[in-house]
Parts: structure tokens; C-alpha cells; sequence
């Protein structure tokens, strides 16, 4: 089947992105992103800390996997617009995850600064990915801004909690013109299953990854999930009814005719109300 | 001769270029990317960038995130 | 990966069972089951209906898929246990799945019916797995009375309405020592995916696969994601968090100091509640 | 004679045999059960087997199912 | 407004029931009772302990509320039974509530012993009240066999979940004709609200009142709560949809007409997907 | 119990807010408003319609309930506040809810012009209660702007849908000091119920209670599910818990003692998973 | 002469004031809000403002809104 | 003279009457019930029943319960 996500002129076969950050070692971090065959891995920019490891990141990211750099760190669009550039001149190439967080304990994004570094980036050329709260009309203005897809987060990031924002998210599906990629706060492959079903582009998913037993296992399972997911919304998912309806034949039972009013059907008659 | 880098007061030889700071610091020049007083530098830039008395200077990589 | 649900001494790798209701022809049905790689396939069985197309449903299961007989229709243990016979002397195999059935809206079965049947079914031989509403304490006596594996339901047969019981699944798969297989109800491939995530052996899906637009690529599909699920089980699963959790690293941030009372902390203190 | 079939009273050829029952409804030997007067009958005394007045006759097959 | 329930002649205005377990001393239960204006409470019994306070739990219902004891303890029918009667010869009357637990962790009911006791217990002419895991098939011959009302649990005793099992809770609703009473796992008034809003009859509680911080004011929000539930559900509680529907009217806006292809509808036209 | 939510001065006893749109007719709502005992209603402004009827919807409040004008069918800042100043000369006081919508479909609120109508607003006095979409980030500049409380969707206005913010609105409440009062959507009394328990300080609800078949018995069965909500709420609500906790006495059970390895222990150990 | 009453033009007699273009609307004076040419208009004036040609004029009223 | 009492052995008087037991253990005598030997004693006749060597008694009274 032929079915791809086109972003900047890149075709995504595989729409489980996956973040690199919490990872026990590189080692394992570039297994699972092999196994799950992820086309694009978020990475982020820090000041260099010579007492840490020498091991230079970019060489564990397959050669098929796109890199996108996120603005984790930046308090407003400037340091989110600085992130950025700093990421280009390192040859990490222009696609970037915008976040832009000044809330410690939930890291909510803040969507007034991020809409100002998408307006910035979106002009000096970047393919720009803003993460944020779900908001209809602030993903309308991102989408105005030039931003190629939308981020809205479907829980805290690294809460595990699932899709709590599925609602909003289903109306933005609907409403906004770009792939919508949920990213953040997804637990189980069945929550990154749910969301491709309700028509998400892809995902994005670390945490539940990285630090589960076997992230390398656990990858595979999310890749698997959202595949399973993209099929179902590709084959017509049959609505929910409020009644039973068999799935075997309702005739041809091999059953002796009763005499009536001692059947089933007066019995259960008497318990219903009047 | 004092300058900032990454945000702390550091001591260095004088005249120091950017190349021969990142060596001194035991980087790798191909895994780093350097702003000199908020202007980020080419590569090609560096070993011609001489540092001054209280030069701000930001040496950053990449690593894992989400 | 070595991970087999051994029942009965056959070992079935695919957790997705396929019932082979409502499609519209044999030959999708067909196509589905070999797309799926299904292990196991339900069948139901009728008086012959000379009318109807001549074609053997049995032509149409593949080789390496095990058939499992359903007694619908039966509306006591009785007449499943006449089912079940009949089935047998058809060459059908001795895999039967109890489902007796009095309501008729709901279609939801009759736990104490279904007991008998178990026992009755279990000590001539068959291999048998009652369908029957979540019971813990019944779930036991069908344990005892030699059911292989237990089916509750997720919600009404037919319903789509995915694991509305999702509380007394979870207690059963930790309490009954045999196989515990979600039977009716999912209509999504994220719904079987989470019942597999809690442990469940296997599930069971027809109607959900039968009726949608496309049922080859929605049995891939479900296929795919009750694989995704098994393996978040068996990778160890994160825990949901109340807070938030960063991803990418929490220091080295590029940013100037800013000096104190001004930054982020203080802002935020000042909306917090006394 | 009239015996009950699969629920139905139908009038069949006197000391008609299940084989030839089964034939004279077009029905294909091998897919079929048949249970006369309660008692599954293996396929092997079909051909004994015959039919008397009043006889419960149930023909039944596999169809598809959940 | 008139609106009882009535149960065997008498009639009840409440229909917040209160368990008196777990209350740190019976004064705050009394009073609990009595903020709460309960009409029926559930009693224990239990072998003497002289080692125990002296208090006869009986002078701390108030006289207007009935008493209904509980079979707590009982394993099996006969237990249960033997508790009804020894209930009844301590003069307290002849309203039952049938627990008949075998699982200590969940303590779930056993549904099967359960109707073995009201089938006894009815002939005797108790009112009986079965406590039991929601199965519509069971709860058919509860009535049969002579119950008063049903009592399914919305989750395990205790547990303060809610209620886990409101599909089957309005299956039954629809299709019993007794009185549906959710016993059970009731955590918030939130949460017997519900379940008044979905047609039940009414509520047991005990845990989420005995151990909150206040005993008295949470008697009192549950009892407000099921009130407010009882009156939505005779009001006509209007059904969800999917989309926005203004509450305000959507004409006589106060605005200037904007030249086409300039306002808002073509703006959100552009982000519509094609 | 002395608890009453204060705002700009007003001491409010009823945390049930009540829009007045949608009602068949001006007597109806004034009984609901009553009968709900309501001291906060919302009212719209809208050019006058000769062919309309005469009378005045400020003849149909009563006087102790305090009018909120709302700035439904502002598609800006701008023109919310030319509705807000109109209302002040309209004698309708200075508490505004500001609705500012873009969005024809999900009616979803435009947060970025909110606030600047919330900083216009705010600085010539009036009592600003900005309706948004959940988001931490832009509450707090509602906040610093100088909002009185925060009204943020529980899903889209007039949809029944009940509170599919939760999680959000659970950050607000924890980290904003001001006033969380959950606006649209809510569709029964058991959902403005959770509202409260959460910690929500009021709820505003309208198309629920004008479209229900007896509204004015609605409007009180919300104002008490409120009240309850709030009494639980300040009650200290237990959390819950997976396992079951009896509510009877685990001792003094009147039952013979069973010789080992037969009892129930061993018997549910021996269905327990090795 | 022609002036824009909420939205429509609409033709007025010369040199009206507002409190007769309200009662000419047959509305109350008490329960309506006039803005004049985008200023709103405090009600004692009303009877000193005069219309002229090509006015702009909203009268707004309160009704029920959620 | 040994009995079971609630499910333990107690030594008791010989022919000790049910009222007496319930006195001896500082019980109330309205708010128990008696069961003696698996059958439960009307009030009015515990002072006329006399206990034996082995009976079994349950003396039981209400608690709180859910």
C-alpha cells in the first residue's frame, strides 16, 4: 500500500516519530529506533559539559531517520528562534520541533511565544513543528504562520496519561489543513493506536519508550500500534452501537418450537417495565 | 584573560583562537557549535575568531531529547 | 521472539481469533484470515438451507487456522451441548466455544446455562471456552469445571462499543489461572491492543472486521495491534504520572541567568494558591 | 410419509435412506450433519439408516459465525 | 413533588442508602444519618466481643430510618441464610441485603450462591435485596426467585472507583423491572449522581462517607447529590452531541458586514482539508 | 456553613451561574432562576428586532441575581469591548464574560483576542470573566492582565458533552489564584458535580437546563448537584484505591472454622497465576 | 433622508432626534442602548442629538444569552 | 463443664441457663441472640434452657456494616 505523510517534500512511510531523550545509552536509543524503523527522531541542543560522555548522538541515528531538533530549554520565541538557528549552523538540517515551556511542573507549552517562533522560523525557511495545548484557533494562526504540521499535546509530557485531549484534538483533525501529530504524555501503544485512528498523521512518542523495561521491545510495539492504527482509519471504522447485533446467522437454529407464552420472548417480557 | 563561556567566568590564554578553544576544552570540533557574542560562527570562521577580554562565548551540541 | 498461547497442546502464535460472521463473501472472509495470519477461526452452525449458496464454509479456512465452533442459537446448556455434538460428528474438531444466549436485545449470555454446558462438555472431552459476562466468581467455577480458557466480554456481541468492562477483566486475568480472551464487542484496533496490554491471552473480533469498508486491510490491522499490545506487556509497561516529566535533559540550558524574583519561579509562585 | 425435517413436516418417498435423502435435496454428502429421532448418525450408516413415519430428521452444516 | 420508591408498602423519599461501617465512633454515624436525613441503613451482625464498647449500635439509627441488615461474613447460601434469620430474631426486621462473598481481595460476590439465598430467603418472606456482580441473566431469576430490588456494584466494595460497570448497570435499568440500587465502589457524589441519572432506583453508600475528613457534610453532598440525579432524571436529561450549539441567539450581531473573501468564513474555509 | 465565593466585592452563596438563552419563553427562565435560587445569570446584547417581543429580559432576573453580560457574537477584541462599554451604558453593570469566537462549527473561543480584550477591559474597570480554551499559559496573562476568574470550556457550548478538559482544568484549578469556572458544555447535573469536587469555584451552565423537558426542575436539580459538589469538595474526598476494602468488620464472623486446604484461601490460591 | 439603523439603510425624516427615531421604532426608551456615528450615547442627550444624512446608528437591547 | 462459645471452648457451671450466660459474660440481654445448637433461642426461653457438656452457643448482636 502506498500510503505516505508529505512533509516538506519528504514522504514518511512509518508515522511513530520517536524522541531520543532518557535513553539508558545511545546503544539502546539507536537499536530501537532501527527496530521500529523511525524516519524521524527529535533531538535536542545543550551547552557542551566536557565531564560527560564523548559520544556525539548523531552517529546512532540511522542513516534513514530524519532529525528534528526540538527548542526544549527556550522560555519564549527568541530562545526558541536562537535554538533553532544555533541547530542549522550544527548541520542538524531545518526541520524543528518548537517548545516553548515556562511551566515547571506540567511543562505546558506556551502557544503566544510559540506562535511568535513559528512566525520568525517559518520565514528564514525552517520546516517548523510547533508542540502546544490544543487550541483550535491558536492552530489556525500556526497554520497561517507557515507551519508545516501541529503538535498538540495529548497529556503532559512524560505523564504517561494517554490522549486526554482527544475532543479537541478530533476538531482539530477535522478543522485544520495540515498533518496533526500528537506529541507528549502517551503511555501505551494503544493510546498512539487511538489517536491514528481518529485521523492523526503520526505521533511522537519518548518517554513510554525509553524507560520502559525493554525500550527496544517497547519501540517495536509502538511502531506496530500505529500502523494498526493508520490501517483502521484507512479501512472505514464501523461506528458503536448502543445495542447487541450478532455476528452469527439469526435463523437455521436447530432448536424444538415451543409452545408459546413459555418462550424466551414472554419471559423476558415480564421483567420488562410497562 | 577573563571570559563567559556557557555561562560561567573562565580564564584564558590571550588571544586564544576558536579552534584552539575547543581543543584546549578536549572537544571535538566536527560535534560542537559555537556563538561568539550572540553571533554564531561558520566553521570555517574559526581559527581566524580570536577571543577578547570578556568575549561571551556558547559552545553547544546535540543531544537526546523528545 | 518465542511467545505462544499454548492451549490444548497447540501452540498459537497469533493472539487475534477471527469470527466468521457478516462478512459479505466467503472469499473476503478468506482473504482476511490469510492477511491476519489467523490461528484460530470461529464457526457457527445451522440447519442446512437448501437455498442458500452451495458453498462449504470449511473450503474456506485456511490449512494452518484452527476451527473453533460457537453454539449460537443455543439457548440453554443443553442445547449447546447438542451443538457441540453435532459439530464433532462433523469432523469439525472438539474446539467449541459455549455461548448460550436467552436475551435477545443485549445478547448477553446466561452464565449459569453456560456452566452446565461447561461441565457437561469438558468431561466428554471437548476443549471448551465459555463466552460468558465478567464473574470472577463464576469465571472460578468454569475453572474448575475444566473450562481451557475464559471469554468475557468486552461489551454487547456486535456493539462496537470496545472493553466497557475493562475493571473485571483486569481482576480476572490477575486471578483465574487459565487464558483469559476478551470475546465481543471491540470495535477498534486500540481496544484490542489495550486489552492485550493488561494481559488478556488473545481477543476474539467479527463484527468489527466483517462490516467495515474494507475487512481485508481492518483484519491487518487488528492483527497488527493485538501483536503491539502483546509486546507493551511483555516490555513492561510505564506507569501513568500525575505530573509532568521532562524528556529531553534539564540542564545546560542556553540562556542567561536572569537575576532573581524576575525568572520563571517566582512568576509562577505568584499565581499558585496560598 | 411424512417425517419432520429440520423443523418442518415434508412428505418423502416410503423407506427413503439418509444418503438418498440427502441427494434427493441436493444437498452434498460430505458437508452435512444429520441427527434422526435425536441420535447423530456417523456418516458410515447413512445408508442403513432408513427413514420411517414421524421421523425427526435435523440437517445441519457449518456456516459462518462469531 | 411526589416521588417515591416504594418497597414492600413502604415509602421511601431518600433514596441515599447509608452503610454504617467503618464510622469512627456511632455518634458521627448518627449524625450522618441524620444530616443526611437517610430512610434506610445497613447494619451488620457479628459474634459478641465483650472486649468491645458496650454501645448498642441500634440506639444510634434514628427511628425513622430502616434498618436493613447485611449477611457480611456469609461464604455460601446457607451462611447467608442462618445471618437472615438470626437477624430477624434479634427484632431487625426482615429487609436483607444478601452478601455472599468467597474472593477476600475484591470481595466480589457470588452470584450463584446469592440466588440460592433469596430463593430461600423470599419463600420465608424476607425482603431481599441481592448485592451482585451486574449480569442481566442472573439478575432475571433474582426477580424470579423473589427479589425486592437488585443491588449491583458499581466496583469492588470499598474502592471508591465509581462506577466501572455502567453499561451492564443500564442494561439492567431497562430490562429488570425492580428497583436498580448500585451498591458499592461509590467514591463521589459525582458518581451517585450518575448513577441516578441513568435511571437507578438508588444508592448504597458507606466507605466514601465513613472515612472522609468529614463524615457529617460528605453524608450530606451525597445525599443533596443522588437528589439532584433523581430530579435530572425526571426532568428529561437532554443527549450529547457532537457539535457546538450556541446558547445565545445567532442573530442581530452587533457588527459591521465585512466584504467577501475577507472574513471569517473563508478564513476557516482555507484550512479546511479538500 | 459560612462559603461563599467572592468576586470584585460580591459575596456569591450559589456556585451554580445560569445563561439565560434557549428558554421557550422569559417566565420559564425567571421560575428556573428561582426555583435554582441563582445569583450570577448571563445575558447577551443584540440589535433590537421590532417584530420581536416587547418585554425585557431585565424584568424576568431577579433582583438578588447579579447579570454577567456575556460578548457573544464578538469575532474580535475590538468588538468585544464595543459590546462591554454598550452594556455599561446599558445599565447592566460592569461584569463581563468576554466570548470572543471565530469558529462557526465547535464555537471554540479565540484565546489570543480574549486577552487583549481582557487587558482593554480590565483597565477601565470592568469585571472581566474571559471563557477560553483550557491552557495554563495564557490563563496565567489572563490573570496578570486582571481578569476575576477564569472561565474555562468543558467541551463546546451547548454540546451536553460534559467535562472533556478534566485533566486541564485540574491544572488551572491547582495553579491559578483566581477563581476556575468551568463554562459550556456541561450536559447534567453529575458533570457540574465533578466540577466542584475538583476544586472549581463555580460553573456556568445554560443550554442543559433551558432545553430539558422540565427546566425549571433542572435548573434545581443542577444548583443542588453543585451545592453537593462543593460540600464533597470541602469534606475531603478519599482517593481510590484498586483493591476492595470491606466495609463490615473483617472479625467475629459467624462461621465454623474449616479444617486447612479446603477453605476459600487455598482454593483461590489455587486459581492464582505461579 | 438616508441613515444606517443596525446594519440596513433606512430612510428617516430630516433633523430627527434620537429619542424620536426611538419612539418612531415604537421602542422603549428605557431598555435600549443607542451608539451614534461608533460614540455611545448617554440617554440625556438623546433628545439634543440630531440625525444627519448618512449616520450610522445601533440600537442594542439585552436578551437571553449563556 | 466445657461448651463452645462463638467458636472457642469456654469453661462454664454445670447447667448454667441461657440468661446466666449472658449475666456471667456481662452481656446485655436485649441487644444479643442467641443460637444453641445450630438453633436460635427465642428470648422467652432462655431461662429455661439449660446448657450441656459440648453444646455449641453463638451469641451474636449488631455492628456497622456496609
Amino acid at each position: 500500500m502506498e500510503d505516505f505523510l508529505e512533509i516538506a517534500g519528504k514522504k514518511i512511510g512509518n508515522r511513530l516519530f520517536i524522541g531520543t531523550g532518557k535513553f539508558s545509552s545511545y546503544a539502546i536509543m539507536k537499536r530501537a529506533l532501527e527496530v521500529a524503523k523511525a524516519e524521524v527522531a527529535t533531538v535536542a541542543l545543550r551547552r557542551v559539559d566536557a565531564s560527560l560522555k564523548a559520544e556525539n548522538i548523531m552517529d546512532y541515528i540511522p542513516q534513514e531517520c530524519k532529525v528534528m531538533i526540538n527548542t526544549s530549554g527556550a522560555r519564549d520565541a527568541d530562545e526558541a528562534v536562537r535554538i533553532a538557528r544555533l541547530a542549522k549552523a550544527g548541520q542538524a538540517g531545518n526541520w524543528i520541533k518548537i517548545e516553548v515551556i515556562r511551566d515547571n511542573k506540567y511543562l505546558l507549552p506556551d502557544n503566544i511565544e510559540t506562535l511568535k517562533a513559528v512566525e520568525v522560523l517559518a520565514k528564514e525557511g525552517f520546516v517548523v513543528f510547533p508542540y502546544m495545548s490544543p487550541d483550535l484557533s491558536i492552530a489556525r494562526r500556526m497554520a497561517d504562520a507557515g507551519a508545516s504540521a501541529i503538535m498538540p499535546l495529548g497529556s503532559p509530557i512524560g505523564s504517561n496519561r494517554g490522549i486526554k485531549t482527544r475532543e479537541f484534538i478530533e476538531i482539530m483533525v477535522n478543522e485544520i489543513n495540515l498533518p496533526i501529530i500528537v506529541d507528549a504524555g502517551l503511555g501505551k501503544p494503544s493510546e498512539a493506536c487511538e489517536c491514528m485512528e481518529i485521523g492523526c498523521a503520526a505521533v511522537l512518542v519518548n518517554t513510554a519508550i525509553a524507560v520502559s523495561e525493554d525500550p527496544v521491545k517497547m519501540a517495536k510495539a509502538f511502531s506496530q500500534a500505529v500502523y494498526a492504527g493508520r490501517l483502521a482509519y484507512l479501512s472505514g471504522i464501523p461506528t458503536a452501537g448502543k445495542f447487541a447485533s450478532a455476528s452469527s446467522p439469526l435463523t437455521g437454529f436447530l432448536r424444538e418450537d415451543k409452545p408459546q407464552g413459555d418462550g424466551l420472548a414472554s419471559d423476558s417480557q415480564s421483567h420488562k417495565k410497562s | 584573560m577573563l571570559i563567559n563561556i556557557n555561562g560561567k567566568p573562565e580564564e584564558v590564554e590571550i588571544k586564544l583562537n576558536l579552534v584552539e578553544l575547543i581543543l584546549a576544552k578536549g572537544l571535538s570540533v566536527e560535534r560542537v557549535v559555537i556563538e561568539h557574542n550572540l553571533r554564531i560562527v561558520p566553521k570555517e570562521e574559526w581559527i581566524d575568531t580570536r577571543l577578547q577580554e570578556n568575549d561571551k562565548v556558547e559552545i553547544v551540541s546535540f543531544v537526546g531529547g523528545g
